[in-house]
């Protein structure tokens, strides 16, 4: 067993629990309605979030889609700070503002959630052009869903940030629907990574299920990036265990496909990898869970004593405050 | 017969495309998923895929192709998931289905129905609360519909296939759920004028879509008080029905306009020019406005309904119209 | 220094790509083609392809992508050739630009400029003809202008660059070959502000961008005939100035206003609207509106003059609103 | 010689010249101000309209765009129409009201002249749609420049159509430019066809100077679509002579190059061929421009004095009439 390589394996399973759990009391909360809107899931994807992440830098940038628990906590954002978003108190990290769709973080250079699908990716280019024209050598990592592929705003970023060289990474969470859409019924041509190659930028299919795997593809994508080589593109093959969002009653999947996918549990694959290896033992694992229930435990006891904005307040925020 | 207002869309529907076979329906999943909102559950299963059309998340595309294939003389139902996703394809919308017949000469016609979503109430904050029904009453060539009961949920979308110019249906989304008694026989409705739901002598209250209902909960608030309000519902945003309301206007000599869009240059905005315009000398108050905050709406339940009409709002300003004039 | 709006607008751009090294210019054919409208000619030349950038004919990724430049740090000018085009753009400007700093709860702000031409006279026909700048006065976050003289073209911009929020320049184009005398140290304006441009007493006329023109002409036959017409260039559609405005009205009793959006839910009925909420009881007359008429614009000259607002139209509202009034 | 195919070229080459001294006719009344608006030639790229119109039905449809005299010309719109909607006369085939960007002729199935690059494709999609949908064979022929490849719009259309196999013949005018910007400076990836086919579309490249290439294409295309092949896309290379519209001063393109593309002007080309062949004798030729050049003095004249549509109709045609 080598210590660096389990440390860091123990690190990728932290953050995937992270993810987990926390959308675990996320449906709980939801249920008992005490926090509301929207609520997308990420429930079996974790191993996207958590692989790209793990190859960005604090000063990389990330613009993302309304399911993002996973990429917002992946990032760095306090759980508390998320927790607090979807209790719409002004603790949260879009002060109460965005709800689960819209988390921001500046400071984490996370210019948000967008729930426009198609509509972070212009966004995306244009923080890669600004990073460009500043010659800086950041990377902008784009996640966006196989849907957003049908829009024409995924064209045009494409042919965009591949004509100007900019360093964008393209995350496209390939999970084989887009609500009740399969990807089949939407696209003339499915392999999405040949589809992105079509506009001169390197793109490769990638075993969304595998962190390791994820992590490979993003590392090696973001060196290409780094070295001015523009832009790349991932097609992270993935699926969502969980319906599309609460109000989703799933009837458009076949049961049986679902536990296949299932079977591919990102964090069971990466737990009996792990254990396999001798790198996690029984206590270690319990530890885990017990730790990042007492991170939970704190962060939604934290959220909800958050206070509310004022109603005074309500029209802040439209403009900018004289500073 | 009990129903909601989502079984009358559906009934709707379904009696279209069965009473003529150039109806379809296209978008989003409005099939396999039975409709974002649950409108045309089960319609897949009795219209089959060609009828019933799943389309990619291609808002430009299949709303061109649905003036597209009106113009070829089918008569499609494009529904787009909510207002909020319209924006992409306004080019569309304001650039061709509005504008092919005249700048053909009258040779090009666009039969076509556009159904959407649209409104705030349940958190989900600024990319997908908007109410823009009264922005696209801006555009000539259009016709632009608010049932905001039963009976237009389920009755205007046969006269809407039945013009011959496009037609674009805004359903609030608080109302998917709103239940109650619709008669057996429901059938087709005037798209041509507004209704008066609510008589009343002391002052007009004018609305559409999702403040209906909050304009009839003041309304009966403002009976305790004495304050008889009638209650007008546009039901058609354009072309405007102001025939009614100013009518209505001549009566009570005060009104107020209550409009979920912002304020500024919303519809209220319209009504109240028009209202000023042709009885300017019978008001005894100015028209008043109950609207939206001038806010993207905040995902806080408490700040999303501050920003929204409420019927305390609405009583508030009818007090104020009532006690100011003459 | 005798000029033109066009050389006004280039020179504000030169002036803004030399003060500050974060301004670029973005858009279709800005470079090598010197601008669709002549605009930007020989700033390639001076500033080379990084600052005068020329993009794909990509409306909504380009338009995107200087929301996200801005957000990043930079003070983009982007270029929409013209508002009929901007159509392709506006999930990104309402969803986007006009919302991020609500919805991340103050952390983002969208400092961008966007310029675009609007407006019809030129026999462009029913797509390329838009004047919507009062539409997009609608959506709280954005700032609007339109500028409407030489001073105004030259120094907009700066002070909108210095705008921690996005704002829409809206670019008549009938006024690019407009000259006349600017000061040689011409610089920024004020943005805040609507401007009395010709004082008068009887009547309030209410206009902006490219029927100012129009509106002086009316002012001056009507002085001919012992009318006195204060013209107000609003200047900035949002947010509006209705303080300017309503004073006016205060004093003279009666008003004009003056808008080439279709008459319908035009900027013109929130002007109507507001004059009427907040100097009801000093109006001696109901506020007229002269606007385009409700008809996508047809090619045909002597149909398209009688689609858009005309001195003569302007001259014989005035005319009602006087003699009709105490 | 074979007559037949002299007949043949010799309906081509009487298209070509139609469009050709139509336009140049178009150029002077421009210049003296007795037709207004935009006006956007397509001199050079002749063959491109008419070898793909040749091989249409009459109950095929038509798509086109602001550059459209050539394809309405070759569709069979009577000149005068085209000349008389210049004029702005109710004569015009659009009554007036669409000018020069918006030639339109319902009955033979012209649905317009769309101003908006790229706002045309979706139209044409549904024109195909309703065909297919009542199980009609008519294929729609919908053209675009290079510049509408960069939209949105193209992109969910050509999705569309071959995702649902629809009979769209989608023709695209690579003249190398968008007004002032050249196609490498648009596009990260320059093969236009191989970009189509990356929607699992039949797509290929055709000299567009080259009336009878065109056709011979265009005939394999469509009999592909006819045969319920779904959408076929061709490149078509060709190249505008003149500036992209009366008002550009066409700084941005090297004056070798117009002039090496100007050798290969399409109606020359098949001039020589055809003198070559023996199927053309000069007292021919000059009788073919006799012919055209009348045919055109009639209808300038013709379209001038059709009358102008009443003031007091000036809202018509916003909203259908009571029939
Ligand atoms: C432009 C637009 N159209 C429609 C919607 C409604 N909608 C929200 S999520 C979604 C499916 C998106 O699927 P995909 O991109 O695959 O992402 P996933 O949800 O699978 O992560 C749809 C249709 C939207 N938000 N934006
Ligand atoms: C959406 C849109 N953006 C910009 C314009 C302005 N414009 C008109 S034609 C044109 C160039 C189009 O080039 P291309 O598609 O190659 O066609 P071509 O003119 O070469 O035939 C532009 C930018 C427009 N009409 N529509
Ligand atoms: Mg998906
Ligand atoms: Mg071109």
């Amino acid at each position: 067993m080598n210590t660096a390589i389990a440390k860091h394996h123990t690190a990728l399973l932290r953050q995937m629990l992270r993810i987990r759990k926390f959308e675990e009391i996320c449906v709980e909360l939801y249920s008992a309605t005490r926090i509301r809107g929207f609520l997308h899931l990420y429930i079996g994807e974790e191993a996207v979030a958590v692989g790209v992440m793990n190859t960005l830098d604090a000063s990389d940038a990330l613009v993302t889609t309304y399911r993002e628990h996973g990429h917002a906590l992946a990032r760095g954002v306090p759980m508390e700070a998320v927790m607090a978003e979807m209790f719409g108190r002004t603790t949260g990290c879009s002060r109460g503002r965005g709800g689960s769709m819209h988390l921001f973080d500046v400071k984490r250079r996370l210019y948000g959630g967008n729930a426009i699908v198609g509509g972070g990716l212009p966004l995306a280019t244009g923080i890669a052009l600004a990073d460009r024209l500043r010659n800086e050598s950041h990377v902008t990592a784009c996640f966006f869903g196989d849907g957003a592929v049908a829009e024409g705003e995924f064209h045009e970023c494409m042919n965009l940030a591949a004509l100007w060289k900019l360093p964008v990474l393209f995350c496209c969470e390939n999970n084989l629907y887009a609500m009740g859409t399969s990807l089949v019924r939407a696209q003339a041509q499915t392999d999405l990574a040949l589809r992105a190659s079509s506009y001169g930028m390197p793109a490769w299919a990638v075993d969304g299920m595998d962190v390791l795997a994820v992590e490979q593809a993003a590392q090696r994508a973001v060196e290409t990036i780094r070295a001015g080589g523009g832009p790349c593109f991932l097609e992270l093959r993935t699926y969502r265990f969980r319906a599309h969002s609460m109000y989703d009653s799933d009837r458009y999947r076949d049961k049986a496909e679902i536990a296949r996918w299932k079977e591919r549990d990102p964090i069971e694959a990466l737990t009996v990898r792990m254990r396999d290896a001798g790198e996690l033992t029984d206590d270690a694992l319990k530890a885990l869970h017990r730790e990042v229930d007492d991170e939970l435990q704190r962060a939604v006891a934290g959220a909800e004593a958050g206070p509310l904005e004022a109603v005074e307040d309500l029209t802040r925020f439209v403009y900018a405050e004289e500073s | 017969m009990t129903t909601t207002y989502r079984e009358a869309l559906r009934e709707a529907i379904r009696d279209a495309l069965r009473r003529d076979e150039r109806v379809f329906l296209m978008g989003e999943d409005v099939g396999a998923y039975g409709g974002c909102f649950g409108v045309s559950l089960g319609l897949l299963e009795e219209f089959g895929p060609d009828r019933i059309r799943d389309t990619p998340l291609s808002e430009s595309a299949f709303v061109g192709a649905g003036i597209g294939a009106a113009t070829a003389g089918l008569r499609p139902i494009v529904e787009i998931m909510t207002v909020n996703f319209s924006l992409l394809a306004l080019d569309q919308i304001l650039n061709n289905a509005a504008t092919l017949r005249h700048m053909s000469g009258g040779q090009v016609g666009v039969p076509l129905v556009i159904r959407m979503t649209t409104g705030a109430g349940r958190q989900l904050a600024a990319q997908h609360s908007h109410s823009l029904e009264g922005w696209f009453a801006h555009i000539p060539g259009l016709r632009i519909l608010a049932p905001a009961t039963l009976e237009d949920a389920r009755g205007m979308l046969w006269p809407a296939l039945l013009d011959p110019d496009p037609v674009l249906i805004f359903e609030h989304g608080s109302l998917y759920n709103l239940a109650g008694e619709l008669a057996d026989d429901a059938g087709p409705v005037d798209i041509d004028h507004a209704a008066i739901r609510r008589p009343g002598a002391d002052v007009t209250v004018v609305t559409y879509g999702g403040c209906l209902g909050k304009c009839l909960d003041a309304a009966e608030q403002l009976a305790a008080e004495d304050i008889s309000a009638e209650v007008i519902d546009l039901r058609t945003l354009r072309p405007l029905d102001d025939a009614t309301f100013v009518e209505s206007v001549r009566r009570t000599h005060r009104a107020v306009v209550v409009d979920e869009g912002w304020r500024s240059g919303s519809l209220s905005a319209e009504v109240s020019a028009r209202i000023t315009e042709q009885a300017f000398e019978e008001l005894d108050a100015p028209v008043e406005r109950v609207c939206s905050a001038e806010v993207p709406m905040p995902y806080a339940k408490h700040l999303e309904d501050a920003a929204l009409p409420q019927p305390d709002g609405i009583v508030a300003a009818v007090r104020k119209v009532v006690s100011g004039g003459g």
